[in-house]
């Protein structure tokens, strides 16, 4: 049988232990009348051969075009050690390590990750995960909910500029508890939130969201926002691209102060691969003093009986299987799998690795610009500095160019003009480290045409 | 186990060790970005060669029980074998490659094999509608509750405040009730594992905005009066949430639907056996009944028919405009759900029905020996379901043994724990799953194990409170951990950060 | 540095402390005017990311057609669990095991591999494999020579059966010893070796080699050859499918005496992919008595000094390491990996998953086989029963048919015509169990269209 | 390392236990073979489950010591880092699904890497053409030297009946030229460790076929007078063989073709970091002199140009008429080559360089480091290339313990042994190599260990004698093995098949 290895023997032999007839017969608490009859709408069984010949057929039918999409998920180069490390069986079919004794290999790896995430984010500390990016930013206004005691209002800024699925995510998230999400209008010439159009006398504002790079790709002026943010005390929650770390200021240093408060971000470009948009991992960083607002498990370093050096599980007194109703947040179950891919990720790139990565991508993307601003009726909508993407105007509507692109093998972009339609024809493009000068060149020549 | 010291990666580091293999070679800079918005100095992460990373995750890996090397009867986890054909088939180019808002078009294949999972789930779950989108069995919680509102709200039912939650619950059921704005008031278990349905008629009401119960329970038994319960809250006009973590003693047998709830998450991490990955990703699907069905959160997988092909796609806000939201920046945990996917396909409809078959079995068998073998059942007089509790009060008492002692001590014996303390109703417990995919050799070599500890702790207690004494640490300090914070490693000689 | 761990503070204090100035200095030995000037036709080192990319370039310019082309290398469902096992680090960057206290994984599973061959060809022992099937029946030609003390003259009768390829392999390998490989015809109606056309008196022969199935997959009488042999004196040498041997009667039942006395073959259809030809594995079993001039490595089972049973090489004074000049073979590197592999598969599958595999494959050949044969201008070649191949006669040449059905993205079978010329456009077809119903059907429909 | 016990796959088996995920569900049966010919019992192959079968062999693969995770210093054997893209890019679907028979179209992508390869390969020897196909480096050599064979036969030269071989060479060496029916005439090594030039003037002459040299010899030398030796034997009238097993330290610095060599094997499964797979597989490819070209063995890939591009085919008979002929069914270790040639490109020109720099650095720093701290080298007053010799005559003589036993005890300290007593001419000798991708705190440990074990040698040597304590078993009985032969698991209760 597949996955059961009992001989009819063994199945006599214990339910003859059991003292029961039949299988059937341990099913007897069930009232008959809710015995279900059967599972129609699912297909019989099928050998593995036959599931893989199935499955490579549907894989094959999704194509890989050439890609200058980002918008949140974004292709990078994966080193083949990730995956053949992170898919060993020994991390793999793992449970949560709640035995610490006989799971220091997932304990120590994840006391490495919060260090790499907290360097990376230059934070005090970091949890060992969170579903995805969207999500983890609605816990990061929920914990800054908890950690501004001195904040009632329970008002959250949201600028626009904040990734659209990310503002949706928010809201179904958080609508319960009596929090307000304000909408922080852009800048239609830099494409991030002016500083200057802050209010002087906010209010009590309990926490103030700011995306770096935001979902246009543009800067924001972080250490002005921080500093009004703060200024009006309300928390900073940081919400960052984590390969951009290696190259623009990290939240740790925004502003005058101390910097963010809570930092939270999609790990998904930390050797992750895109996966039609999941298993990604969300990740959060936070200032020490907040550490027992923190949703998610957290790994502490401890000794043993004999004062060797160990890792365990800590500060549980936070999560639902202690605190119930009165956790941090509702999470168990995490996405500890890909926080072990991006822990090796980063250890396979180091600074030195990342740095480029961050810069080569920087650097396509603004060649892409150069070479499609170059194209009539293309043109940046920002003027903004940029990291990895940025936002174009065309002249002609975005869906009909990228269906001819795409009828050229080519992914042109994300579409802005419905989440933004005050930007027009607006159309998101980033190309990182994995497109060469040959690939933009292909993508201007094939917008050209569509164009023309 | 590998039981030599591993340094962390950062001590491996070495200032100028560049691993070229994965830099650009490029001479790119950020020219255009302003000074102010660099970074000033580079996060210190490990500079290691290749090499050296892939040793130290390799031995480190080797510090891990897990499915592939132990048995793992921890109960409510459903740790069962992880089908290598469900990693390597959902890891194929055309799925991983793929970016998640790239055109349907560009999807169809893997959009078919979500369609066809939620057809599954469907079947097995007897509910109306599934979304596949909740990433966990606790965001499925979410979603399922925070529809039940939804439907509160739409029907102008606001003063529904309260949900029922049985005493012997999961953690993330009351803890989901607070994210969605309610508060919880906990039924307490009678004698026999089941719900005091007493108890129960005693509190509800018109606050009571929906129930979340757990069938079968984390006791390891199924609530026999579970249509009753169903009534009592429906008759109040509550909605029944059912906590379906743990399908695998119910599969094909019977159905949620049939038994009146309204929605339902499941742990695809669970019953369908994707891998746990030392503490996710999971995938918490839910179902509903019909008339939760326009809560549902988005996206949904629909089918229709175009230039005589079918064709896949999502519905989203537009198709739902009642839906309860969004969950995640994309589409949930995708590669979690092929893998459940092609697992489903493996076993097909009969073999859905004989993992409830061999998982209660095994179960029962266990019980039953342990039982023989001289261990106290917390629940003696019932079924098992997929698992089972055994309660150490007595050895407590009498030898002053704790479920932690043993816990520690199966370690040595080369077994992983089963859940201690949880159910908190249940002193001193250990929560057993054994799962169908152990052979009886399996669980009698457990057995052995466990009588043999019950030996040590009749004999020299000590042994037991000193275990483990073969893995790579003896036993840790919990409490030191959580008095000296230490989260992070120093990597720089910066104020101390933690402590 | 890829793969070098060095930093340039390292590289100086190492030259310190070994008392040179420079790296160069370390290469002071060479006489300077061997020093070679530099590696112009090496292209310049890439990062992985751009290896990636081209290596999946090219391999993309691969196509997989529905294949039906066996010869000595078949399409089998691996499940998969075999690879992700077998590439292991621990299995796949070990050494041979010399060192048997640190090496008992692999050396344990090489116990169990020799033991599963061993059952496969019912033969008394295996050794820990050779490189291929073709180099092994070289070796057991070798072999024989050495082990046949009684016979003097090295003629070794080889069918005309036995793959061609391997033919030409023995031949360059053995040619040198003063071995004569005399072909033995076969029938033009059964595709064997007809027993009843073996001379009565055929003087000293060392040994005969018998394939089973041979190489138009047919059966050989194989008891009445083996009884044939041995009453000659020769010792008989076995060329097996291990595939076939779930089905068939293993060589270690040939004939009414004690069967084979050497069996040899290729292991690929167990467990190890088709890849461009390799790596493959060739196996090697034999009788008790003539172990001590087996080639290749062979484990024992032992104790340690607490009488702890363990695993290590042994009979080593057979081999080159040890023997020099007098080896039995100078074989050093063999496939271990390969047979790691296999291990897993037939341990994955199990006796009855093989003896399906077997079956199925074998059925599948025999339904084409029909469907084929129901076209016109398509006949059987042989009337002799088959294992997973036959042998058909087409109207018209074989090469041209082949690039029709390659238009149609069918791999149609192996020519035999360069091979066999007396047997006019025959073609050699084998259909695993790795096709379906519509995939025979496709076949024979499109064989159809390219005859009409 | 996993310490505990685990038994055979067959002690697992169970009769009836079928894993049905890799069975056909077929009813195929197999009535048109007549009964004769069926085989009438199964093979007793091991029924286990799927996860039975993974669980074993996961924690099997934990009993190795291997490159990733150990220190491996075997010398000969250039136990370097393994990068996993090699592997990852050779099984890429389109490779590793191809018929090896499929056609010359069908493979155009294949084919080119191994074009490449072969170009590769030719500038890093410095000679003529390369042939790709032989499996091993022993079959390399086997290939070799019937090409020096086939020539002197066209030369109508059959007089050449012998085989100069170092008294320091590889044992593959002498047995080649057993296999290509030569005889082998040993030639000593001198006090410095380079070939005994004198005496190899004694002994060459009309009956010389040529001479297999090794070089960097086994020693861990370069041998200074190479060129001389090469003049003597080509005056001769032999031909010259290079050993090309190790050519790690010498990669982009000096090239065996402008030695003067007619024809040499490389070890790709060493220099070019091919994994070794506990045992193989190999490639050894040969390079030849232009004289030795048209005995190459076939296949060898070519390229063409056909319609305006570059066609790749295989040269086979039709092309190399007097070609030595096959060495495998189809075209030698193709996944093999595929590995070395994504490490070679992921090297580049500089990279090989490199690791001949780095290699030898480290083999000289540790060298240096173990003189430092004592130990005795087999030939102090050379460099290493990139391995050398330590010798513990002296500790056997003065504290009874051998080169096996500090190899046992290394174990213990975490370190894979280096070879002992290879090559056979120096007394209780280590041949240790490093390569470069190992860290110089790797090396500084690896001397930290010998001097430990120094210090433990002249303190209880019995503790050596004991080695080693910390592996999953003590030191094995090699004399046991092999007087009492056990072969394979009695898996039926037939009459005593071994013993
Ligand atoms: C009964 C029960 N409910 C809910 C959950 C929560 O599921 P998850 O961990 O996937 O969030 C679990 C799993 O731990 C469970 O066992
Ligand atoms: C010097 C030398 N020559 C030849 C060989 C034989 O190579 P292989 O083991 O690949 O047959 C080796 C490797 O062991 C070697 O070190």
């Amino acid at each position: 049988m597949p996955f059961i290895p009992h001989t009819e023997e063994d199945t006599r032999a214990m339910l003859d232990a059991i003292g029961a007839e039949s299988i059937d017969d341990l099913f007897d608490e069930i009232p008959a009348k809710l015995r279900a009859q059967s599972l129609d709408r699912i297909p019989m069984g099928r050998n593995e051969m036959a599931v893989s010949r199935l499955l490579h057929e549907r894989a094959a039918d999704d194509s890989q075009p050439l890609s200058f999409l980002g918008a949140g998920a974004y292709e990078h180069h994966i080193p083949a050690a990730v995956w053949e490390l992170t898919t060993r069986g020994e991390f793999y079919t793992a449970y949560t390590p709640y035995q610490a004794e006989a799971s220091q290999g997932t304990l120590q790896l994840l006391y490495e990750f919060q260090t790499m995430m907290a360097e990376l984010t230059a934070m005090d500390i970091s949890n060992a995960s969170l579903y995805d990016g969207a999500s983890a930013l609605a816990e990061a206004v929920l914990m800054a909910v908890r950690a501004n005691r001195k904040s009632k209002s329970r008002r959250i800024l949201m600028p626009a500029t904040v990734h659209p699925t990310y503002r949706k995510v928010v809201d179904t998230i958080v609508r319960h508890q009596g929090i307000q999400l304000e909408i922080v209008d852009f800048d239609m010439h830099g494409g991030h939130v002016d500083p200057d159009n802050l209010p002087a006398e906010p209010g009590d504002i309990t926490a103030m969201i700011i995306p770096q790079p935001n979902f246009f790709g543009a800067l924001e002026d972080v250490h002005a926002l921080t500093d009004w943010a703060q200024s009006n005390s309300a928390l900073v929650i940081g919400v960052v691209n984590p390969t951009a770390m290696a190259l623009i200021t990290p939240p740790g240093e925004w502003g005058n102060g101390n910097g963010a408060d809570i930092v939270c971000g999609e790990g998904q470009p930390l050797g992750v691969p895109l996966s039609s948009g999941g298993p990604y991992f969300g990740f959060m960083c936070c200032a020490k003093k907040h550490v027992r607002q923190m949703p998610g498990r957290i790994i502490g370093r401890t000794t043993d009986l004999e004062g060797k050096t160990g890792y365990v599980l800590t500060l549980q007194a936070r999560e639902q299987h202690i605190r119930r109703s009165k956790a941090t947040s509702n999470i168990c179950t995490n996405q500890g799998l890909l926080t072990t891919a991006a822990t090796i990720y980063l250890s396979l790139v180091g600074p030195e690795g990342l740095r480029q990565t961050a810069a080569h991508s920087h650097s396509n993307t603004q060649q892409l610009m150069e070479k499609l601003c170059a194209i009539d009726g293309v043109e940046k909508c920002f003027d903004r500095p940029s990291f990895h993407e940025a936002a174009l105007r065309l002249a002609k509507p975005v869906d009909e160019v990228l269906s001819a692109l795409d009828a050229e093998g080519i992914l042109g972009g994300y579409d802005l003009s419905t989440d933004y339609p005050q930007l027009g024809n607006a159309m998101l493009v980033c190309a990182t480290e994995t497109k060469t000068e040959a690939d933009l060149e292909h993508y201007a020549a094939a917008l050209q045409k569509v164009l023309a | 186990m590998n039981n030599t010291h591993t340094p962390l990666i950062f001590e491996h580091s070495r200032p100028g060790r560049v691993n070229t293999t994965h830099t650009q070679r490029s001479t790119a800079t950020a020219h255009s970005i302003p000074g102010s918005l660099l970074r000033k100095t580079p996060p210190c992460l490990p500079e290691v060669s290749e090499m050296d990373a892939v040793r130290h995750y390799t031995r480190l890996s080797q510090k891990n029980f897990s499915i592939d090397t132990h048995f793992y009867p921890l109960g409510s986890c459903t740790m069962k074998h992880n089908p290598r054909a469900c990693n390597s088939l959902a890891m194929l180019p055309g799925f991983l490659r793929r970016h998640p808002l790239s055109s349907e078009q560009h999807g169809q294949g893997y959009l078919s094999c979500l369609w066809d999972l939620q057809e599954i789930l469907k079947d097995v779950t007897g509910m109306s509608a599934v979304s596949l989108t909740p990433m966990a069995g606790a965001q499925g919680e979410f979603a399922g509750v925070a529809m039940i509102r939804a439907y509160h709200d739409a029907n102008q039912n606001s003063e529904r405040t309260e949900i029922l939650v049985p005493d012997a619950a999961h953690g993330t059921n009351p803890a989901t009730a607070t994210m969605c704005g309610y508060t919880t008031r906990e039924i307490p278990t009678d004698g026999n594992g089941d719900v005091d349905v007493e108890a129960l008629r005693a509190v509800v009401g018109p606050q009571t905005a929906g129930i979340m119960l757990t069938n079968p329970s984390t006791l390891g038994v199924f609530d026999r009066r579970i249509k009753d319960i169903a009534e009592i809250v429906h008759d109040a006009g509550g909605l029944l949430y059912y906590d379906g973590a743990n399908l695998n003693a119910i599969l094909g047998k019977v159905k949620p639907g049939d038994m009146g709830f309204d929605v339902i998450h499941m742990n695809l991490h669970k019953t369908f056996s994707t891998p746990h990955g030392g503490g996710g990703p999971g995938a918490g699907p839910i179902g509903v009944s019909k008339r939760l069905q326009p809560f549902m959160p988005i996206p949904v997988v629909g089918k229709k028919n175009a230039a005589d092909k079918e064709v896949y796609y999502w519905l989203t806000e537009k198709d739902l405009p009642q839906s309860i939201g969004r969950l995640s920046a994309f589409m949930g945990n995708a590669g979690v759900l092929l893998r459940a996917y092609v697992y489903a396909l493996l076993l097909g409809r009969e073999g859905m029905t004989r993992v409830a078959d061999y998982a209660t079995l095994n179960a029962n068998y266990l019980m039953a020996r342990l039982s023989q073998a001289g261990f106290d059942m917390a629940l003696p007089q019932r079924r098992a379901t997929h698992e089972f509790i055994l309660t150490l009060k007595r050895q407590a008492r009498e030898q002053g043994v704790t479920a932690m002692d043993f816990a520690k001590r199966l370690l040595d014996y080369g077994f992983h724990a089963p859940t201690t303390y949880f159910p908190l109703i249940v002193p001193e417990c250990l929560l057993i799953e054994p799962t169908e995919s152990e052979s009886k050799e399996t669980l009698d070599a457990f057995v052995e194990a466990m009588a043999a500890i019950q030996q040590e702790a009749e004999g020299d207690a000590a042994t037991l409170k000193g275990a483990p004494y073969t893995m790579p640490l003896r036993r840790l300090d919990d409490v030191k951990a959580a008095r000296e914070l230490d989260l992070r490693y120093k990597t720089k000689p910066v104020s101390d950060i933690n402590g």
